[in-house]
């Protein structure tokens, strides 16, 4: 029925399958919008944070998704500023995820602010010494621009298509689009960095301050290096799921073979520059603070040295040797398991940047702060995952998202009906996954 | 209005007198219309602008010793003047450093309620409005028009009685003065504390019993040179103008954090 | 994205009829284009100002020429400062008591302020134009005694009115209209036509550029400036204001 | 149709673009924000006139001076008095937030009349007028039938006019049973009457003292004036006087002293006794004193020589003899040592032999009426009103004994034992109590075994509260004629406690009465007025303040002015005429107290086997343990180790708690003789293996939300003890087991 929607060449499901799969996924929404008005009507009291929990899980999940997001930013650069044509089959896709995780971060940044009506001071009456204002600028920037870089692929739509203005909008802007990679490189570049500063500059919490550059900490390169290293390993976990999901090759291997060698040397570097930082800072930063490695690392029932282990270790050397070995992405289940390391690699390197941050005491007589989120602060949590999924599920289904796609599966035409009798059951389910993912 | 001389407001607070009976942070309370609610044992979610924490050395019984210590907002001056930990952090300029009085403010009505400025405080010395502000009916009626009440949703904290500087001002420039007198201007606290544990005043003069009682090293952030004087956390630069004092080592040694290789305490100041 | 374009041209039947359809509607869609936008600027500048603002009367009408012709010292013999400095505003009924403790004249407006008010020993609840919110500290002492301003700087001539003019009510905000200023967009050509905040922020500019102290800079210089201190600390404070932040006063000097 | 849709686009994109190009949006963005930081519903304190009033606060017995700021006709805050004698500027927790009381919900509003049953909380309006009515004709009934002795009246206070205006309303009226709460006052005027033959409360002269032996008492807990007691505190900081603190429990007190020394809890008498052992021993006792002005002191220091010496004492109270010897020494090298007693707030009387012993010690080192030391205050004499003259009926009932047995042959020398007031009424031995009046007291949440002073209170069919406040005795009442709050009310409020030096604070309406409430006074005044004959004739004032201002006379404008009255022209009595007994000196043993027979430690309820533990209270300033519960502001206060939730905490010493296996946080079961309740457990160093500690003032179940159902009352769980001698309560803690919950 929607067929007339649905590019050529590609084949996709049933409507109906379709729609009850939106409204499986569309009911999580809605538990998570009900969650963010109770937080928005009643006040953050609806949450579990405190007074030693200023920042908590949104902070974290507006860390980890801009961070794992940062795969846009990185596959633009590699494909319009480095020319890596080889990527064209994938980019598309980076930037519906970018577009994705940084809609989210926006989101969530309009909730975890305990007077939403006045979000906007922060551009009017903006501080210009404040991490958190940097943050704000380039975030909503190189919002625009990905959305710019996103409009393109909506207008591919078949139908849109048809509008020559609309055809001839989306080619020009095809020609320019280097461009606009390239201002969202150095956005990325800034507000990665200045996330990364916002917890680095804390020179009254030993666990997260770091020496640096004039007013930018080490964490603020860290940051932006880590996002550019594990960001593409996201985009790639996501299209593997895509595949395994709807059982269709749609990104060329070398393509993955290409992103997945830079992401892995990009790791590698990353992580030994981590390590780097995390001893000066455990020798030299902490203790001049009067502080050393296990204040950090005991005496509280979550946040023990395996936290540490964890985080550099298994998910940042691991995956980087993974990586960076021909053998290792060539074999699936290794490079399956390299990017899913890297992505929660990530994500606790955020956590413990966040919520360990708020965790340390630093008052010889204060005490370690545990916090268990709210089901309010989980289900607005859970929110951006639901809608993405409801994005990437309409993207895949109407936009020529994958170029390659009906090259790689090429289809014998056969008889609507037909179509219809052999995919739905298996279909269905496999669309259904994604939303229990 | 311009200011002759910058004025650095501080305090000092005897911890051998102190004797933890609380008086100062009700005083603080009242005077600055701090809400309530009818739980306020969860401390994470209990607004006291200055908070009394209870110390003990961890020796056992009968060796075990306690030790009060109230904390107000450190003011902190930062590495260089007007630095402290929250203030730059503070994205919409909420927060402030006043150079003419030290003093670091708190704009309710311009914070938008981030936390930043939370996260960012050692002293934990930032609370956030979780709740509307709701008195019992009637019980507003004691509400004091010098300070506006809080919204939901915004950060508050100690502002040393400001609005007591701003009411003394007033006062001296009706009587054609430009200067305040040390009595002039004095926080809800000082005046409250029964033991007469708490001093405030200016630590940039020396006429002024806290600078007499602390003699602050200009050359290194105003540290005290009173060998009983100490600062919170003194190593992390945040350079408090609260002062403490007391006899006790162990409760000296309690401000700050050492490596346990640290036997004496020796007062290296992180330079940030 | 190439084959995407190759794909619309091998599909040309159907385009052609858009284009057809276009040339007629082109000129269609510009005008509507154009209505929607002089319908908008309509709604926005004028429309909305009336739905904005709900309009008072005061309680009674107050004739500030004729009082003024009574008394001494001016605006302060009402609006007087207290002994310890604070401003007493709008006067208190026992102060207008002290000369109308029985009807004086015949107006209207006296025999009600006379019936409604004195004799009931009520307040009159006037409507105050020049109102700021709770969050708001002004010391009149600071700018009148010692700045040695003059009341119109940011009242106006209301001292010469004869009535009081209808009180506009922002519906959303609660306060007057005088506050944001009579046009909606903020304009404004007298010192005394708007009272929000950046207009405290002009004025003091000028004044503490008077006394070389350099006014705001662009966040750009103050980015620099930053630097330069981190560089070499605490070097340009003394020349800025006495805030760190905004380089003005710090911001509760006029926030409780 | 494709057509239409497009126009429409446009038309919306024209829209977008004149609406940007309009103020409306960035107007309605500012407008919204206004609107945030001004919302309806957070409250605008109005502006207004500041002005400060002088008062006192009446709130404990301490008398400190406040200044109430007003704005216009609110009070906005209360701040200590500079220059008054007593607190100079500072003020306690309790009295900074007092405004919590005026205009907080514990008010009683108006005149209440009981509808439902006791305690169920059902309540009428009723006018002042009926209810004075109804008063006075139950009173007269009563006197109609000669029952005129079976009403009671419980005070919290019997000096100044008001108590007084009850006692003298009581006595013309024809009831002996006017009876005091009680505190360790009592016990030191029973010890100043028995040795110094005085009529006289305890001054300490703290300020001028150089060494401080306390057995137990809260200096800085909330003991006799404790404002005053902070100032000295710091006093003695900045001037190096030494301070010893005995007890079990490491208090703030002990905390802030120079010397903490654990004792066996209830033995601190025989402590004082082995001290004096060692000083008469060391013969370093003050022979001047003990030669020319003390009597008896061969018997008592025989007593003490063959039973107390530092090696007996020292099994006794577990404290070491070298320490018990160091301890004397010290104490009676001092050139001005001061021995006090009165454990924690000293809101029990506790054992008279303790306080005997006790003071015995001041008087062995002469310290008695003396600069640094210890003197009899005699109460000012400034209520000089005419004699009442009593009607037959009014005579006979003040023949009848009292109820409580104060001033019976069984304990001749106690004024009050209310302590015994339920027994007597449970029992129903003697008579009924027919009526009872409350007046600045909270019996029913301050006297122990709650249980038991309940029953008796259901017994009393008609009870009348004066109380401001829905305190639990006044929600169990019949009527409730609410008293001015104390910053609407003028009262007198004679020499605080343990002051050396007579003075009179004056407490003065600071704004107009918020509610439809009436001076105690002036409804006694009144009654009397409605009853008639000689009783109204006793009260000839037309009002209440009228009484004080007579009665005060020319002081009254200079306690208008300054706010108190310190007599300028007041002396010392000379020590040779400071002793009012028989043989005009200082007496160590009087025999009617069969001191030396009945001496021995009081043995508290429990026995070891079933209540291995011992409980004990303690107090905290930041817990208002009397009449008046905390106010939100001072309850908000109250530590995480002491109150969550509901839940209060016991302190526990880990070893203890290791035997009983709990652990920190953990619930547990207490459970006395007395009664049983849920607790949980905090670990304490400073607290003695075997004792588990529980602070009073918590476990309200009346007043406002704030307060009530939060942790346990400790009366709850413990009962009272007679003392052989006083007839006074002289418990000081219970036997207790715990046990998992």
């Amino acid at each position: 029925m929607d067929s007339a929607l649905i590019p050529r060449g590609v084949k996709r499901c049933p409507l109906w399958q379709f729609i009850l799969f939106i409204c499986v996924v569309g009911a999580v929404l809605l538990w998570g919008v009900y969650a963010m008005l109770l937080c928005w009507i009643k006040g953050l009291n609806q949450t579990n944070m405190n007074d030693y929990y200023g920042f908590a899980i949104w902070i974290w999940a507006d860390l980890t998704v801009i961070a794992v997001g940062g795969g846009a930013f990185f596959s633009g650069l590699l494909r319009y500023i480095f020319g890596k044509d080889e990527l064209k089959s994938i980019i598309n896709y980076a930037v519906l995820i970018g577009f994705i995780c940084y809609s989210s971060a926006l989101l969530v940044l309009a909730y975890d602010i305990g007077q939403p009506l006045r979000g906007w001071f922060i551009f009017w009456h903006a501080n210009v010494h404040s991490m958190l204002t940097e943050v704000a600028f380039c975030l909503s920037c190189y919002f625009g621009v990905l959305t710019i870089e996103f409009i393109p692929l909506i207008l591919e739509n078949r139908q849109i298509d048809r509008v020559p203005f609309f055809h001839h909008l989306s080619h020009n802007m095809h020609e320019i689009m280097g461009v606009f990679a390239a201002t969202g490189v150095f956005l990325s570049f800034f507000h990665q960095g200045s996330l990364g500063g916002v917890a680095g500059v804390l020179f009254g919490r030993p666990f997260a301050y770091r020496e640096g550059l004039f007013i930018w900490p080490w964490t603020f390169f860290l940051f932006t290096w880590s996002a550019a290293a594990c960001g593409p390993c996201f985009t790639l976990l996501i299209t593997k799921i895509t595949e395994a999901v709807t059982r269709k090759k749609l990104v060329k291997d070398d393509a993955v073979e290409l992103l997945a060698k830079i992401s892995g040397w990009m790791i590698l570097t990353y992580i030994i520059a981590k390590t780097i930082d995390t001893w000066w800072w455990l020798t030299v930063t902490a203790p001049s603070m009067g502080q050393t490695l296990m204040d950090f690392y005991s005496n509280n029932p979550l946040y023990g040295i395996w936290f540490l282990i964890l985080e550099i270790v298994i998910c940042g050397f691991v995956p980087a040797a993974i990586l960076i070995t021909k053998k290792g992405r060539k074999n699936s289940v290794a490079l399956w398991i390299a990017v899913i390391l890297a992505v929660v690699g990530v994500c606790i390197n955020r956590w413990a940047m966040v919520l360990q941050v708020m965790a340390v005491p630093v008052m010889s007589f204060d005490y370690w702060a545990m916090y268990f989120p709210s089901w309010q602060e989980i289900a607005t949590t859970i929110l951006p995952v639901a809608y993405g999924i409801i994005l990437v599920g309409l993207a895949h289904r109407y936009l020529p998202v994958f170029p390659d796609e009906s090259e790689l599966n090429p289809i014998e035409t056969l008889p609507a009906e037909e179509e219809e009798a052999v995919e739905p059951s298996v279909d269905l389910e496999q669309e259904l996954k994604p939303a229990e993912a | 209005m311009k200011h002759k001389k910058a004025k650095k407001y501080g305090m000092v607070i005897d911890l051998d007198k102190c004797t933890g009976c609380g008086s100062c942070m009700v005083a603080c309370m009242a005077e600055n219309n701090v809400p309530f609610r009818k739980d306020e044992s969860n401390k994470l979610l209990s607004i006291t602008w200055l908070r009394v924490y209870k110390l003990t050395n961890g020796k056992p019984f009968p060796n075990t010793d306690i030790c009060y210590l109230p904390r107000p907002c450190m003011h902190c001056e930062g590495q260089h003047e007007g630095h402290p930990p929250c203030v730059s952090v503070c994205p919409a300029v909420a927060t402030d450093y006043n150079s003419e009085t030290g003093i670091v403010s708190q704009v309710y009505t311009r914070c938008f309620g981030c936390r930043y400025c939370m996260a960012s405080c050692p002293y934990k010395a930032r609370y956030f409005n979780w709740w509307d502000p709701v008195w019992p009916d009637g019980m507003e009626k004691y509400l004091s028009p010098n300070v506006s009440p809080r919204m939901r949703g915004v950060v508050e904290k100690c502002s040393f009685c400001f609005h007591r500087y701003q009411l003394a001002k007033e006062k001296a420039f009706m009587e054609g003065r430009r200067e305040l007198k040390e009595d002039e201007y004095q926080t809800a606290c000082t005046q409250a504390c029964p033991a007469g544990a708490i001093t405030f005043g200016d630590l940039n003069n020396p006429n002024h019993a806290v600078y007499r009682m602390v003699k602050p090293d200009p050359k290194h952030h105003g540290r005290p040179t009173n060998p009983n004087a100490f600062r919170l956390l003194e190593r992390l630069g945040t350079n408090p103008k609260v002062y403490y004092l007391s006899s006790r080592e162990w409760v000296r040694r309690a401000g700050d954090n050492y490596l346990e290789n640290e036997a004496k305490i020796k007062k290296t100041v992180h330079q940030g | 994205m190439e084959d995407a374009g190759g794909e619309g041209g091998a599909t040309s039947s159907p385009e052609i009829n858009t284009k057809e359809q276009d040339k007629g509607s082109a000129g269609l869609i510009i005008l509507f284009f154009i209505v929607g936008l002089f319908a908008s600027i309509i709604l926005g500048w004028i429309i909305f100002p009336k739905l904005l603002y709900s309009k008072k009367k005061q309680p009674i009408d107050f004739n500030h020429v004729l009082h003024m012709a009574e008394v001494e010292d001016g605006c302060e013999s009402c609006h007087f400062f207290r002994e310890d400095g604070t401003y007493s505003g709008v006067p208190k009924l026992d102060q207008c008591i002290d000369c109308h403790e029985d009807i004086l004249g015949d107006s209207p407006d006296e025999i009600k302020f006379f019936e409604e008010y004195v004799s009931k020993g009520r307040e009159v609840p006037w409507l105050v134009y020049s109102r700021q919110p709770d969050c708001v500290f002004f010391s009149h002492v600071a700018h009148v005694k010692v700045a040695g301003m003059d009341c119109v700087t940011c009242h106006g001539h209301i001292g010469e009115s004869e009535s009081l003019k209808i009180y506009e009510e922002n519906r959303v905000t609660g306060y007057s209209r005088d506050i944001w200023g009579k046009s909606i967009a903020g304009f404004k050509k007298n010192t005394w036509d708007r009272m929000k905040m950046d207009d405290c922020a002009e004025c003091h500019r000028k004044t503490t550029a008077n006394i070389e102290r350099t006014g705001v800079k662009t966040p750009t210089k103050r980015l620099i400036d930053h630097l330069v201190d981190l560089v070499s600390p605490g070097t340009s404070m003394s020349e800025k204001g006495s805030s760190v932040q905004t380089e003005r006063g710090a911001c509760f000097v006029c926030h409780k | 149709m494709k057509i239409g849709r497009r126009s429409f686009l446009s038309f919306l994109l024209g829209g977008a673009a004149g609406t940007a190009l309009s103020p409306l949006p960035w107007k309605l963005m500012d407008d919204s924000s206004i609107w945030t930081q001004m919302w309806p519903w957070t409250p605008v304190p109005e502006d207004g006139e500041a002005s400060y009033v002088n008062s006192s606060c009446t709130l404990c017995p301490g008398g400190c001076g406040i200044t109430v700021r007003k704005i216009d006709d609110r009070a906005v805050k209360i701040e200590g008095m500079k220059g008054h004698p007593i607190n100079n500027g500072g003020l306690c927790i309790l009295g900074l937030s007092g405004l919590q009381l005026l205009y907080g919900p514990t008010r009683v509003q108006t005149p209440l009349k009981r509808v439902g049953k006791r305690g169920q909380g059902r309540w009428e309006k009723i006018s002042w007028k009926d209810a004075v009515s109804e008063v006075a004709e139950t009173l007269g009934d009563l006197r109609e039938k000669g029952q005129s002795h079976t009403v009671g009246f419980i005070s919290g206070s019997d000096r100044g006019t008001v108590p007084r205006l009850f006692e003298r309303f009581l006595t013309v009226y024809g009831s002996p049973n006017l009876i005091r709460t009680p505190s360790i006052i009592d016990s030191y005027e029973l010890a100043l009457h028995l040795m110094q033959g005085a009529q006289a409360l305890p001054g300490f002269d703290f300020e001028n003292a150089n060494f401080i032996l306390s057995f137990g008492s809260g200096i800085v807990d909330g003991w006799g004036s404790p404002v005053r007691m902070f100032r000295a505190n710091s006093v003695w900081r900045d001037t190096g006087v030494k301070v010893i603190q005995i007890e079990p429990r490491l208090s703030n007190t002990a905390a802030k002293s120079d010397k903490w020394i654990p004792i066996n809890p209830g033995t601190e008498a025989a402590l004082a006794l082995g001290i004096a052992h060692v000083i008469i021993s060391e013969s370093l006792y003050n022979y001047n004193f003990i030669d020319n002005y003390s009597s008896g002191f061969g018997d008592w220091k025989r007593f003490v020589l063959d039973k107390y010496g530092p090696d007996s004492v020292a099994t006794i109270t577990g404290i070491d003899s070298t320490t018990i010897i160091a301890l004397a020494l010290s104490f009676a090298r001092a050139s001005k040592p001061l021995a006090i007693c009165g454990r924690g707030q000293g809101t029990t009387p506790g054992s008279l032999n303790e306080c005997t012993a006790v003071h015995a010690l001041n008087a062995l080192v002469g310290n008695i009426n003396k600069h640094g030391g210890i003197f009899a205050v005699a109460e000012p004499d400034y209520i000089n009103w005419p004699e009442v003259e009593m009607d037959a009926k009014a005579a006979a009932g003040m023949q009848k004994d009292r109820l409580d047995d104060a001033g019976s042959k069984k304990y001749p020398f106690s004024r009050y034992l209310l302590n015994r007031l339920p027994e007597a009424i449970n029992s129903g031995k003697k008579y009924p109590l027919e009526t009872l009046f409350v007046a600045g007291a909270n019996p029913l949440y301050t006297m122990s075994d709650s249980k038991t002073v309940k029953k008796a209170f259901d017994k009393v069919p008609f009870i009348v509260s004066f109380s401001s406040y829905m305190d639990e005795t006044a929600y169990n009442a019949d009527l409730i004629l609410p008293n001015h709050n104390y910053l609407e009310r003028y009262e007198d409020i004679p020499t605080p406690a343990g002051m050396p030096k007579p003075v009179i604070g004056l407490s003065r309406p600071v704004v107009e009465p918020q509610f439809n409430t009436k001076h105690t006074g002036d409804v006694i005044i009144l009654i009397a007025k409605a009853l008639g004959g000689s009783i109204g004739d006793s009260f000839a004032w037309d009002s209440y303040d009228a009484c004080l201002k007579e009665t005060l006379g020319y002081k009254w404008q200079v306690m208008i002015e300054k706010g108190f009255w310190s007599y300028p022209d007041f002396v010392t009595q000379p020590r040779e005429e400071s002793f009012d007994t028989v043989s005009g000196k200082f007496e160590f043993a009087r025999k009617e107290t069969g001191f030396m027979k009945q001496f021995k430690p009081v043995r508290i309820e429990g026995d070891k086997t079933n209540y291995p533990l011992l409980l004990i209270p303690y107090d905290s300033i930041r817990l208002a343990n009397d009449v008046i519960g905390d106010p939100p502001f001072v309850i908000k206060t109250v530590d995480d180790t002491v109150l969550k939730g509901t839940d209060v905490f016991i302190e526990l010493n880990p070893k203890t708690a290791g035997e009983q296996g709990l652990s920190e946080g953990q619930i547990a079961m207490l459970s006395t003789p007395v009664g049983k309740t849920k607790v949980k457990v905090h670990l304490y160093d400073g607290i003695m293996p075997g004792i588990v500690a529980l602070p009073r003032g918590l476990g309200h179940t009346a007043y406002d939300e704030y307060l009530a159902g939060k942790g346990i009352n400790f009366n709850e769980l413990i009962g009272p003890v007679e003392d052989p001698v006083s007839g006074l309560d002289a418990a000081w803690g219970i036997r207790v087991k715990l046990a998992k919950a």
